[in-house]
């Protein structure tokens, strides 16, 4: 056991560090200091042009091979920088779903051709990738997908309903899950395609958030003719038919190490342990005498989960895979990450019913235990896999 | 020893629940969230978008009904009805939204002002639904900004432990100036169109230190009966909800899951409105515990409010999750009352003083 | 609304307090202030005792009629009572699974002749019942039950096993459901029996509960012959065949008004914040600063429970029936006694490990969630018959 | 970076692991109790109807294997293992919920009293099992009272804030005299036999401030570390039940309610250890923040050790509340070492003070 960061480490943390804070600060004077929420349209724009600060100096996906846009930085080293990052306020990637979600099974299953012209695309925020996984019928239940990719001569004819689709309307292209096999039941007879959203017959309908941002859409497909060129090395990923194992790659991926790193929470929850201070200097008797006890119980729960991931980067380093384990990683981060902003709300008082950024962040928090499949589904997954309890 | 409603209370709910359900769907809450984007460039309401000459409407039919005058007395041309006779009545604007002061102009200020002789002519209006009187208490923000043509505060502050109410002049707009623009704030919930205290000016007292504590524990306690009416709605949108969406083949709701997230719900609801009932009988005959039990329902009610959006938004799923649907709506209004006229816990602190402890 | 005690209530509830006051020093008294628990072999026959004397003052069963020992006291007299009853610190009542669970079956369906003889004895402690309704692979799901009762010329021959018997070893009779039709199923063709447990072919073993008392017995029944005439009236309740409806109507006063009066939970509510006073007063930097805010919760949980139980007494005064919210009450108090219990250990601090009052009573706390139907098949019937959600 | 235990580390702790499996099973736990009524006149123990020399062989079989002596330095005639190499055996000590203090001699007094110089030699007794030391931690409770022969004090009470070790003279008697007989008093968990420390005599101090704050923060993490082994222990047991049972025709552990209540005991564990492994590492480097790790180890296995305890009972259902099945062995192990060396409150506090709040 060693809990020290290597000479190396820290020097790649510290690069990091400098070059985030000089151009975080220069990216937010460049909009003097007015930051729109990336899920609205404008907001998508300004985080565009940061992202695409980022990559072109080489920090947008550092654990990628140098040939695609990354510095191949090791899983500490990626730690190190996410830490810095959040530690630093910056900004959510609007880009995630495609370098967390989708870019995970491209390594995976693509092929080099794939690969060399997806990536490089995606990391740049040329092409901006959305998720189709889920339908109106199909959330929870997602084996119950009825979107239909009909094979013909050239191509693929799409035909259905996407919905939930994060940043959809910002968005340049698609990746998810079409029913090529008529006759086929649940998660059989699926295929994962690569969809450009300009095609004929696709229609993008943004919708709002809970918290107002436009960050759903709605995607139609109406007879779309899909060519199988439409991307260089083809628009099938894995296979045909192959389509649910691939996703379910993908959707460990979500829950997994990538989509939500420690150092998010741990940022927040130091600035939690912040504004406790900031609150009882200003007004001490204001303060709830039983805050301070929850603020401790909120930072140790982000330390807890920094701690964890270290176990984890530890056993995946040393070619272990990521196990059911990751259910209970999800249940964690999505549950902390509303308690983090409720005690924060609590801490502000009536205060806390005017917009701000914990207002923002709690609102936003409120969809962790929905999204990447619900808490219930992880915790009938952590009973029945991490367990072994009897399934129904 | 009897603790229900008469018949009398029972049917003025009851019309009143009928004539919100005409008046006041969700689309007219809807109508009162500011249009546009907010400094994060999201946008929430319909505003203008929708029919705001609707939100008036709902205001006047329930001062033709005599709602507005409900506690003011008789003697001042409203209904002098006990806290026992409109508490069910104040649930049912919860259960609506009803994006209009009524907690503040109708539950507070027309009974105090009555009480304190009338001194500045309002509560003829307040009854006939035109004049509006905002109340802040404890705090700086005064909610439904954009509607209240006056303010009186409520606090403790300047004077020890007595409770004060000081009617003010100003304080509603930005500068001192009369007729400066009022700045409404980005907030959670966008109908209650909180603004910042601004300049102003006490002008006198509003009766006597109990009347202004008096109004308080009426604050505390119309605004608990909003909650649990907001709970209440909250849990039938989603009882509604997950009995006809089907996963897995199965409806949702036949999910053990969903069905304990939900009896959870259940049970504090049916815990925290004999609490919310109570305080209002405790008010309405003037108790010594008064005090404590408007403190109990409001920090039980807040409770149970915020423990019932939880669960509703986590048992919609992503619906919930959306503008278009109506969840939301109800669900940030649950969570502003909840810190509103006092936090579960600073109530909590209140009763645990009232133990002596 | 009216929360205010009528003159003839008070009186009532003053007498009572007076009698309960001078009577139970008496009783302590009498044993040297060594009062043992009530599920032990010793301390049953001390609590029995106690009871003798309700009995023969009129107080063991205010709400029965007269003809029976009770004094015919109304509901809300009976609160009130029972109020009196707590904060005076009377124990637990040692023959309660009588006169709360069986009494009410025999007063809604027991011939004339079986209420005569069943119900004074009861109310005495001469006869004491021991609830029949477990069997080792029938807990939660009570309709598998398989002990049988065999049809014969003038009786019935019983085979089978019971077992979470409580105090069923200090028990004279059981009250509970055999399988009188071979052939049937579930909840079908099962009789409610009166039992003697003195018959040839019974067995009684009584083992210990976790906190340490032998509260529990199993009862083995090797071909018992029950005659007709065991008991006058007879030893079927309810008809044959008829066993689970009359067992449905008993199994709802277990978890509605009568078995579990808030005047329990109000006084343990009193008592600690009694407790949390003494605690702030030897020591107050010792006093963990959340605890006020707890203990201020915990009395609020209390006097709920008390509103909620008058709105119900109310509504059963007009003669409206309890319906399925009392599983709801049974949720809410079992939960309630487990957090007051807790509040307090955690008051006490390391002491909390030593035996006394509140350890013991967190113990049996425990089991609150557990028996009169678990917790969570209480939420199912919530969901479902308060709710109306589907069932599965 | 490296979070994971070495080859060895592993190795030791399956040894352990063996050795307790087949010396201390729950007959031997259940052999520490005392027989006979307690003062409620329940019986909880098997006393000597079972076979008391079975628990002093597992003592013996420890001393043999090293592990008594696992944290006093070579010199002494220990093994000179690190916080990092021992946890996973006190890890193992708590899922076994081995009678004997081991947090209290082997884990805290060994290492003392080596540092101190071995004042009263009783060192190489400890490692070889035949002296046992009682450690008092922070208020009057001496735990093991029946097994130990001498007792460290261990607080901050006559000393500002320094932490200090006090080595004491009686104590574990009822009377000045020496002989007269201990009382051990009726507790939670009969095994632990705690007494109220009688009257003593301080004998000198054991090593400096930073020894006995260290002290205090091994006895901290080893308990931390029992409590994960506890609830592992409780989940272990838990999961084997409700995959037998069956009730409505399938498997009780096939209900979902079951399976998230169990779902949630796995993420408490899960998130738990982690902390109390990284406490190891920061005492046994001498991190800055040591103290606030050890607390945070503390605060977090006690939480979870209670949940995992709760929802253990919850899913055994009635089997699970009798004296016969084993659960209670380790459900009360867990409750009383949850306040043990501080309750989870405490320590957040301690953490709360070193975030500088």
């Amino acid at each position: 056991m060693d809990l020290t960061w290597s000479a190396d480490e820290e020097a790649f943390r510290a690069e990091a560090a400098a070059w985030l804070e000089a151009n975080l600060r220069a990216w937010r004077e460049r909009h003097g200091g007015r930051i729109l929420s990336g899920d609205t349209a404008e907001g998508f724009a300004q985080h565009l042009e940061w992202e695409r600060t980022l990559f072109d100096a080489g920090w947008a996906v550092v654990s990628w091979p140098e040939a695609y846009g990354g510095r191949a930085a090791s899983l500490w080293q990626w730690l190190a920088f996410e830490e810095e990052y959040h530690r630093l306020g910056g900004p959510p990637r609007v880009t995630q779903n495609g370098i967390f979600l989708l870019a995970p099974s491209i390594f995976e299953f693509g092929t080099p051709e794939q690969q060399d012209h997806v990536l490089p695309r995606m990391a740049s925020g040329d092409d901006r990738w959305c998720q189709g996984w889920s339908e109106p019928n199909a959330g929870s239940d997602l084996a119950s997908i009825t979107s239909k990719a009909t094979r013909i001569d050239g191509g693929w004819i799409l035909d259905g309903q996407k919905t939930w689709t994060t940043r959809g309307a910002f968005c340049t292209h698609l990746f998810g899950l079409f029913r090529s096999d008529p006759e086929s039941q649940r998660h059989h007879g699926l295929t994962y395609l690569l969809v450009p959203l300009d095609l004929d017959g696709i229609t993008v309908r943004g919708f709002g958030r809970l918290d107002g941002d436009e960050g759903f859409a709605e995607v139609f497909f109406d007879g779309a003719f899909l060519p199988d060129d439409a991307l260089p090395g083809g628009v099938v990923l894995g296979g045909e038919q192959q389509g649910w194992a691939v996703a379910m790659a993908t959707t460990s991926s979500e829950r997994g190490l990538t989509l939500r790193s420690p150092g998010r929470f741990c940022a927040t929850a130091d600035r939690l342990v912040g504004l406790y201070r900031e609150r009882l200097a200003a007004d001490p008797e204001a303060v709830d005498p039983t805050l301070r006890d929850r603020v401790a119980q909120r930072w140790m729960e982000a330390e807890a989960y920094r701690l964890q991931t270290l176990q984890t980067v530890t056993r995946t380093v040393a070619g272990q895979p990521a196990g059911a384990e990751t259910s209970l990683v999800k249940i964690w981060w999505s549950e902390l990450d509303i308690a983090l902003h409720e005690t924060a709300l609590d801490l502000l008082g009536p205060e806390a019913e005017l917009e701000g950024a914990w207002s923002k962040g709690w609102q936003f928090a409120l969809s962790g235990p929905i999204y990447a499949g619900t808490n219930e589904i992880q915790r009938n997954i952590a009973a029945e896999r991490v367990l072994g309890l009897p399934r129904k | 020893m009897h603790f229900a409603f008469d018949d009398d209370q029972l049917a003025f709910r009851d019309a009143v629940r009928d004539l919100l359900a005409k008046e006041c769907p969700p689309e007219v809450v809807r109508a009162a969230w500011p249009e546009g984007p907010d400094e994060h460039g999201a946008r929430k309401g319909d505003g203008a978008r929708a029919d705001p000459p609707r939100i008036e409407r709902v205001w006047v039919a329930l001062a033709e009904m005599g709602v507005l005058g409900m506690a003011v007395p008789q003697a001042h041309g409203g209904l002098g009805l006990t806290e026992v006779d409109w508490v069910l009545l104040a649930e049912e604007t919860g259960f609506a939204a009803l994006p209009h002061p009524f907690v503040e102009t109708v539950c507070v200020a027309g009974p105090l002002l009555a009480a304190a002789g009338d001194p500045d002519g309002l509560v003829p209006g307040i009854v006939a639904g035109t004049a509006t009187v905002g109340v802040v208490p404890l705090d700086d923000l005064v909610a439904w900004g954009d509607r209240v043509d006056r303010v009186v505060l409520l606090d403790q502050r300047t004077s020890g432990r007595h409770w004060q109410a000081r009617r003010v002049e100003g304080g509603l707009t930005r500068g001192p100036k009369p007729g400066t623009p009022r700045r409404i704030e980005a907030a959670l919930d966008g109908a209650r169109a909180p603004l910042v205290l601004q300049q102003w000016k006490e002008v006198g007292r509003c009766g006597t230190p109990d009347d202004a504590a008096l109004a308080f524990d009426r604050g505390a306690l119309g605004t608990a009966a909003q909650l649990v009416g907001l709970g209440r709605r909250m849990l039938d949108l989603t009882v509604g909800y997950v009995s006809e969406r089907r996963q897995f083949g199965v409806p949702v709701g036949s999910q053990q899951a969903v069905k304990h997230h939900l009896a959870d719900a259940a049970l504090q609801l049916t815990f925290a409105a004999p609490a919310v009932y109570r305080a209002a009988w405790s008010l309405a005959t003037g108790a010594p515990e008064a005090a404590r039990d408007a403190s109990m329902a409001k920090a039980m009610a807040s409770d149970a409010a915020r423990l019932v959006g939880r669960k509703a938004l986590q048992c919609h799923g992503a619906i919930g999750y959306t503008v278009e649907y109506d969840l939301h709506l109800y669900l940030k209004r649950a969570e502003a009352l909840a810190r509103a006229w006092g936090s579960a816990g600073w109530h909590r602190n209140r009763v645990a003083t009232a133990l002596g402890i």
